[in-house]
């Protein structure tokens, strides 16, 4: 496939930390619309794929283009983000002191700079944005409570919120389902397909039954490199992907 | 120089004496001899002097007493008659020896004899005359500290009795000292071009600063050959000199290092490893550097023997109250601060106001002495190197705390516990681990290390209240950029920012060599945030 | 507005409590007069100040004890500025203002001195500083006791010159204004005296400096020319300790290259194991080791006062020794402690100092002293080696700065000024 | 708009805090100049300038907590910015003396006529000129602001590594400005001011006047300060305190706030400065010392943190206790100081208005636990965390 046509193409990326190779001549390709989920054992490069991709990490060496003409690795994490990827951590990331509703406001899609900010008097389509946001992530009546008091399903659910009113062109996404009850995990795979309807969108997940449930193409992670692609049932099939990580 | 004709007359008298010494002939001279003595006593140090060379050139051995008590201060005039005595303290006021025969002269009050002053052209009038007397002493070290003291007066007259003594000299060392001095007094004599031209080559071989100095002394009143050889010897000497002042600047880099080694490995712990940003590490070293202070004063009081041991028993102490105080602080404050190191600012910096304030209302605000004892006195040359025996023996005591530091953490199980504890608290508390206990031991250990280097501290630093405030923040900049958390990073740090910093004094002046490590950090941090030996990685997330 | 009632109760509050709590000590039943000591009691200056307000304590008793002056008892009010210079100027003020003393006796460092001049000028009070400094000053207000350049430096390298056949000059100092009038003016003297450029080394340090490695390391470098050397040390208190450790242990004595220092004293020198430095030199208007009895006596009130038979005496005590009794004789002089009525008293005022002679306030607020030079002794004493054979007039302006040499300074009427430009007749402080 | 905006913004505290500030401002000098010096409500001279003083500390404490409270940068270099506005000001008010210095030389200052100096260094022109002293004493401190978080912010140099160096930053100014070579006057500094825009710096209206304009001054940063915090652009900053790379990874390009709200501080700082010299009369290297904007640090921890109101605060609070101390127990007073830190960190961990206002929420929320997180900052009993990662150490990599 050639890169023009991508949304986000990764070509021969390695990455080592002091002798050590997170990522290793990986290569993968996520076409406009895909949602695309990956699976791996621990230490397998998931994150540090991700942190290539936002570009908070730079490669020792490969191509990673956006669009099929930006490429990433010469811009920073803000730029990234302006481009249209974002981001959601593993560990729920949400800004604490600030209360539901300002989370959300900081995500929505506005101008970025420090004065446009200092000026910006909140719009009525924001509030609309942001009001139909609440509801979709279910939080509307916690608007007004510190994201510090939510409990961790809810903040999963605030980041994917807030994810959301960035309107990126690609979501990625880190663990959505961990530490989530079985009735959440669910609700919150419905959600993302929901989301990919409209937007590409790459899930890390160590839950099966949650991948299942997503029914997209799956990629396997081992030591840094792709070690099998392809549907669910395709990839739990390979004699190495149980050996490294399914099966043990 | 009537002053050395008369000095190697009286040499030759006391070589034809031999140790015999005082004669029937001898005692007769007393009398003569007596109104010189009692002359030294009137007029001034021009006076004195003239007295001084007057006595030597009597000639007589027995005024070599005189002399000596006069170069130490001892010598006192009886007010009363004007007779000139050696007093030493004792009785109601002074006891009194004959300066000619050393006979016990009686006693005298406090307020009946005053003291025969001497300032240092007279001791160094004396000196020579003491040096040149005994060129051909029995010691051989007594004769090489003659030969030195002939080759710095580099006065012409010497020539023939050193000459005389080179012949009998045997031993090599002494002999080659001898030789120097011999050129050097030969250069400023009237002898022939050859035997100056080898004189030049004599000096040029020991391509010290002395003999640039002798050297250029040639060059400038000199013409022809001896012009160009003298001037071909500087350009030698001097390239050499430029070399050895690299190895010197390295060497004080070193030193320097490891004096903000030792400031900085206590707070490397506190801080790098634990997180704490400990305000009052400072006051810690202090605190070793006063237990130091009593350990001395506790032994010059009651068991002055033991003066040289004084660093020996004053280290285990300095660690054991230093760390104490560490781990009472550790329960009594930072353990109630942990996960808001920003708040540890705060309630040690109050600490260190306490600290610094009581030690000023026990001690006073005042230094106090703290003296060094024999083994760190002094210094050695190396080559053309002054080696300082305190600077080395720090280089060393700083080396050894690092290596036993690292022994402990990476070798004990108190280490692997620390290890432990510091990186994951909640893992190593279900394991068994008593957290709060390694918390206050490594405190405890962090403070204790700043104690030991406050003992090696006091012996080239005030010890006042103020010593802690002094290293501070050069502590703080050490551990950062050597990267927080990483031993070798503070290790690597102090060293490189030593050696930094004597490179660039000697060019820019010790206050814009200082601004410039400071702006050479700034920017040094720019490049790599998380100092020298960051470990790179997927980073925790904040 | 309610807010308005609240922030006048408030900032009364604040100014009441100001105003009660700081005078220290019992509430006096009978009226006093009042002294206010003016001392860092802490931060780095605390060192050497601490002392002096100690030994103004011990003044201030033993006047008591004879009764006080004009009837009344005195009544000391300390205060600490905290090595904090401008904090010096709000001490200053609060003692004057809130406190009413009518002298103060204090300040060490240049710095702070200048920070406390305006207000003394302003709120017409008395100030006694007794430290050495750099000269470059006659205020009405002020009255100088420490020497000024011409009262040590000079005579010190005028000794070394004659005394010691020095020839070669290393002016080391800390980059302070004191150091630098001091080797201006000394750079000056020594041209003068013919001595050459490139004889003269000049080297100026931070404060602290502990490190002294390479500039010993040049001092013995450039002492080794073949000329006699010796180090004029301007440098400051608490750095001196590491320099004389590295002297001593670098093998430089003092026969070789003799130091003459202007700020290492006996307390100094306390902190110091002294035998390396035995025979470096000192200039100072007076030693612990004077003999005479009016010092013998001083030293025993003072060791009896503070309690300890080890504790020396040194320059600045002495200096507010004088200070003080020439203000109470001013004082009795006037039959009043008014300022005005006292700056008008002192000039002229003899009172004895501790080396056996009688020290004089002269007209430019600076007073007469003797010269010492001392050399250190294995006891941490100095002995005296030299001295100026009669009292020196300490010298405001100095005659050997190009913009000074003009001025002079004398504060009786009618000429009633700091700074009188002989040149122009004019006094050069005041418009017009 | 923007004002209006401002003013709906104001809540209770904001309010009854500027109705107090104002009180001040129009009181102690009224006070001062109309009463008797023998009326009991005379306030004398003496508490003038030191309230005076107050409140320029309580600018650059706010100026500290701009940054700090609500941009997690820990600046222990603060006093740079504020001696430098010091500076600026200090020089125009040396070039005033004109021909009054005690050499009467027309140009050049004292300290330079002194040390034979013979014409007035380059970076002294214009400082003649009111309006160019004014402006630099916020352009210097600005420029060395800009300069210096410019690098840092881009290099991403956070937590105490960036403290470190503002520290290091500090340090060397402070050495600079020792050195007589510079031609700031050493160790001296600069002092002896007469006069400032044509007043007698000593008459006690001019006195009032700097009280009343540093009072102004406060006030004025204060509503600016208020305004920034509660603007997006706020909201963006607490988001940097708190979650540095998650608001890279929602857009924003941190580094350009943290420059924006630096340079701001830095500015305020320097008014401070400015204020703070013709106060107290002099302004020398000291105004640099490390310890000094550590200090500073510790006015706001101590009145709150993340709370304008609370910097305010605990800028007044300690020094009056400083004050108090130095004059009432001279000899032991850095023990009563160094208590008053310890107690407070211990038994009010978010600063005097912080555990207030804990309070206030607990009252009306009764629900809440007392662990809401009000005003920013760590709930006072978390379980002990790693101290290492929380200093943002990171001993290991996390794979």
């Amino acid at each position: 496939m050639s890169r023009q046509n991508t949304l986000l193409y990764l070509d021969g990326v390695s990455v080592s930390f002091d002798g050590f190779r997170a990522i290793n001549d990986l290569s993968m390709v996520i076409t406009h619309g895909e949602m695309r989920a990956i699976i791996g054992p621990n230490g397998a490069g998931k994150t540090t794929m991700m942190d290539i991709i936002t570009g908070k990490t730079r490669p020792d060496s490969g191509e990673v283009f956006f669009n099929g003409v930006v490429d990433l690795t010469a811009e920073d994490e803000a730029s990234i983000a302006e481009l249209g990827i974002g981001r959601k951590f593993q560990k729920p990331t949400v800004f604490e002191s600030h209360t539901v509703w300002d989370n959300l406001e900081l995500a929505l899609k506005a101008p970025r700079g420090p004065f446009a900010t200092l000026f910006h008097m909140i719009s009525g389509a924001e509030k609309t944005r942001i009001e139909d946001l609440l509801t979709l992530i279910r939080l509307g009546d916690k608007r007004d409570e510190l994201a510090a008091n939510l409990s961790h399903g809810q903040k999963q659910w605030l980041e994917i919120g807030m994810l959301l009113a960035q309107d990126p062109k690609l979501l990625l996404v880190d663990e959505p389902a961990a530490g989530m009850t079985d009735a959440e995990t669910m609700e919150t795979a419905e959600l993302l397909k929901d989301i990919a309807k409209t937007h590409s969108v790459v899930v890390v997940e160590h839950d099966m039954t949650f991948i299942r449930a997503l029914g997209v193409k799956v990629t396997c992670l081992a030591e840094g490199s792709v070690l099998a692609e392809g549907s669910l049932d395709h990839v739990s099939a390979d004699e190495r992907v149980i050996e490294v990580y399914l099966g043990r | 120089m009537s002053l050395a004709r008369s000095l190697f007359a009286l040499l030759g008298l006391v070589f034809l004496l031999g140790v015999q010494g005082q004669s029937v002939q001898a005692q007769e001279n007393l009398d003569a001899l007596r109104p010189l003595v009692n002359n030294l006593a009137k007029g001034k140090y021009d006076e004195t002097q003239r007295q001084v060379e007057a006595l030597v050139a009597s000639g007589d051995p027995v005024v070599v007493p005189t002399l000596k008590a006069l170069r130490a201060g001892d010598l006192y005039v009886r007010k009363a008659d004007g007779e000139v005595f050696i007093a030493t303290k004792g009785g109601k006021g002074y006891l009194l020896i004959d300066p000619l025969t050393t006979e016990n002269a009686g006693e005298a009050g406090r307020r009946d004899v005053s003291k025969i002053k001497v300032n240092n052209r007279l001791r160094r009038v004396i000196d020579a005359s003491m040096g040149s007397l005994t060129l051909m002493a029995a010691d051989p070290k007594v004769r090489l500290a003659a030969a030195e003291a002939v080759f710095k007066a580099g006065d012409p007259e010497g020539l023939e009795p050193l000459e005389a003594a080179l012949q009998k000299e045997t031993d090599d060392d002494v002999r080659l000292v001898m030789e120097q001095a011999r050129a050097a007094a030969l250069l400023n004599s009237d002898r022939g071009d050859s035997d100056k031209l080898e004189a030049i080559e004599t000096i040029a071989s020991i391509g010290n600063r002395d003999a640039l100095s002798l050297l250029i002394g040639v060059r400038d009143s000199t013409e022809g050959a001896l012009q160009e050889a003298a001037a071909a010897a500087i350009t030698k000497i001097e390239k050499s000199l430029a070399m050895w002042g690299n190895a010197q600047n390295i060497w004080y880099g070193i030193s320097l290092g490891s004096v903000l080694l030792l400031a900085a490995i206590g707070l490397a712990i506190t801080f790098g490893v634990m997180g704490v940003i400990n305000m009052a590490h400072g006051e810690m070293v202090m605190i070793g550097a006063y237990v130091t202070f009593v350990v001395q004063e506790l032994i010059r009081n009651s068991a002055p023997w033991l003066f040289d041991y004084s660093l020996f028993i004053a280290l285990p102490l300095a660690f054991l109250i230093s760390g104490s105080i560490g781990v009472a602080v550790e329960r009594g404050i930072i353990r109630w601060l942990y996960g808001r190191p920003l708040e540890t600012l705060l309630a040690t910096w109050g600490l260190s106001l306490i600290l610094q304030q009581a030690i000023r209302s026990l001690f006073g605000p005042t230094n106090q002495q703290v003296g060094n004892p024999e083994w760190m006195s002094g210094a050695f040359e190396l080559g053309q190197l002054t080696i300082t025996y305190n600077r080395m023996w720090i280089i060393v005591f700083a080396l050894l705390v690092f290596a036993g530091l690292m022994l402990v953490l990476k070798k004990t199980p108190f280490g692997l516990f620390t290890r432990a504890v510091t990186q994951n608290r909640r893992m190593a508390a279900s394991m068994g681990i008593r957290t709060p206990w390694i918390d206050a031991l490594t405190f405890g250990l962090g403070s204790g290390i700043a104690g030991i280097a406050g003992v090696a501290l006091s012996q080239i630093d005030n010890v006042s209240p103020n010593l802690g405030q002094g290293y501070i923040i050069d502590s703080f900049m050490v551990v950062v950029f050597g990267g927080v958390g990483n031993l070798w990073g503070t290790l690597v740090g102090a060293m490189t920012l030593g050696v930094v910093n004597k490179f660039l004094e000697p060019y820019a002046g010790a206050v814009l060599g200082k601004i410039f490590v400071l702006v050479f950090i700034i920017l040094f941090i720019q490049k790599r945030p998380r100092g020298l030996f960051a470990l790179k990685g997927r980073a925790v997330e904040a | 507005m309610m807010n308005k009632l609240t922030a006048r109760a408030a900032s009364l509050a604040l100014a009441g409590l100001m105003g009660t709590t700081m005078i220290s000590g019992a509430l006096a039943q009978e009226e006093t007069i009042k002294v206010g000591i003016l001392h860092s009691l802490s931060g780095t200056m605390a060192i050497s100040e601490t002392t002096l307000k100690d030994a103004m304590l011990m003044l201030i008793d033993e006047q008591n004890k004879k009764g006080g002056i004009l009837g009344k008892k005195l009544e000391a009010v300390v205060v600490d500025p905290a090595s904090d210079w401008p904090l010096f100027a709000e001490k200053a003020r609060e003692l004057i203002e809130v406190n009413k003393v009518d002298a103060v006796f204090g300040c060490w460092t240049s710095v702070s001195r200048k920070s406390v001049l305006p207000v003394f000028e302003e709120l017409n009070s008395l100030l006694f500083y007794p430290v050495q400094y750099e000269g470059e000053e006659s205020q009405r207000n002020v009255f100088y006791t420490g020497a000024a350049p011409n009262q040590q430096a000079i005579p010190a390298v005028d000794y070394l010159m004659n005394e010691e056949g020095v020839e070669r000059w290393v002016l080391a100092g800390t980059d302070y204004v004191y150091p630098r009038t001091t080797n201006k003016i000394l750079e000056a003297y020594l041209k003068a005296k013919g001595v050459a450029e490139e004889d003269i080394m000049i080297n100026y340090t931070p404060f602290g400096h502990s490190d002294w490695q390479t500039i010993v390391s040049d001092i013995k470098a450039f002492g080794s020319a073949g000329k006699k050397t010796a180090v004029v040390s301007t440098i400051n208190g608490d750095a001196n300790v590491p320099f004389y450790k590295e002297l001593g242990n670098a093998g430089i004595k003092a026969e070789d290259i003799p130091v003459v220092a202007f700020s290492v004293g006996e307390e100094e020198l306390a902190g110091l194991d002294t035998a390396p430095l035995v025979g470096h030199l000192a200039a100072w208007n007076y030693f612990q080791s004077a003999d005479t009895d009016v010092n013998a006596e001083f030293i025993d009130t003072w060791q009896a006062f503070i309690g300890d038979e080890e504790r020396v005496t040194n320059d600045p005590m002495e200096a507010h020794y004088i200070g003080f009794n020439m203000w109470v004789k001013a004082v009795e002089a006037a039959g009043t402690t008014d300022p005005d009525a006292v700056i008008d008293s002192i000039v002229g005022v003899s009172v004895p100092n501790l080396t056996g002679g009688l020290s004089s306030m002269m007209p430019n607020h600076h007073i007469t002293k003797p010269v010492l030079i001392g050399e250190i002794q294995e006891d941490g004493q100095f002995e005296t080696v030299w001295e100026t054979p009669g009292l020196v007039v300490g010298d405001a302006w100095s005659d050997y700065l190009e913009g000074s040499k003009d001025l002079i300074s004398d504060w009786r009427a009618p000429m009633s000024c700091g700074n009188f430009n002989v040149k122009t007749g004019k006094c050069g402080g005041s418009e017009g | 708009m923007m004002t209006s905006y401002l003013f709906r913004t104001l809540d209770a505290k904001a309010g009854v805090f500027i109705a107090i500030l104002l009180a001040v401002i129009l009181l102690v000098p009224a006070l001062n100049i109309l009463i008797a010096p023998d009326n009991f409500f005379h306030v004398p001279n003496y508490a003038v300038t030191l309230m005076g003083k107050y409140l320029t500390y309580a600018l650059l404490a706010l100026s500290v907590d701009l940054v700090w409270g609500f941009c997690g940068i820990l600046s222990l270099g603060h006093g740079a910015f504020f001696a430098l506005g010091g500076y600026a000001m200090g020089m125009y008010l040396m070039r005033q003396i004109g021909t009054r210095g005690v050499y009467g030389d027309p140009t050049l200052p004292d300290f330079m006529v002194f040390l034979n100096w013979q014409e007035l260094p380059w970076y002294w022109y214009g400082f003649d000129m009111a309006w160019f002293a004014f402006l630099m004493v916020m352009i210097a401190p600005g420029i060395l602001a800009f300069v210096f978080g410019w690098f840092a912010f881009r290099s991403r140099v956070t937590g105490v590594y960036l403290s470190i160096i503002t520290q290091a930053l500090t340090y060397a100014l402070l050495l600079a400005f020792f050195r007589n070579d510079m031609g700031f006057g050493g160790n001296n500094g600069l002092t002896d001011f007469k006069d400032i825009l044509g007043f007698d710096i000593q008459a006690s209206s001019t006195r009032a006047g700097l009280f009343v304009a540093s009072g102004l001054a406060l006030l004025v940063c204060f509503l600016i300060c208020r305004y920034v915090t509660k603007s997006k652009l706020g909201k963006v900053l607490v988001a940097v305190r708190d979650a540095e790379s998650r608001t890279r990874f929602l857009g924003y390009r941190v580094e350009y706030y943290k420059l924006f709200v630096w340079v701001l501080s830095a500015m305020m700082a320097g008014i401070a400065g400015a204020l703070y010299v013709p106060q107290v009369g002099i302004i020398n290297p000291g105004e640099f010392a490390p310890a000094n904007s550590i200090e500073v640090v510790i006015w706001v921890a101590v009145g709150g943190r993340g709370t304008l109101i609370g910097a305010v605060l605990g800028a007044v609070l300690v020094n009056f206790a400083k004050t108090w101390f130095t004059a009432a127990l001279p000899d032991v007073w850095l023990f009563a100081l160094g208590a008053l830190f310890v107690v407070v960190t211990l038994f009010l961990p978010k600063g005097i208005l912080g555990t207030i206002g804990d309070g206030w929420t607990a009252l009306r929320q009764r629900r809440v636990s007392s662990n809401a997180q009000a005003g920013g900052g760590k709930p006072p009993k978390t379980p002990p965390t790693s101290p290492a990662a929380a200093a943002n150490v990171d001993p290991q990599p996390a794979e």
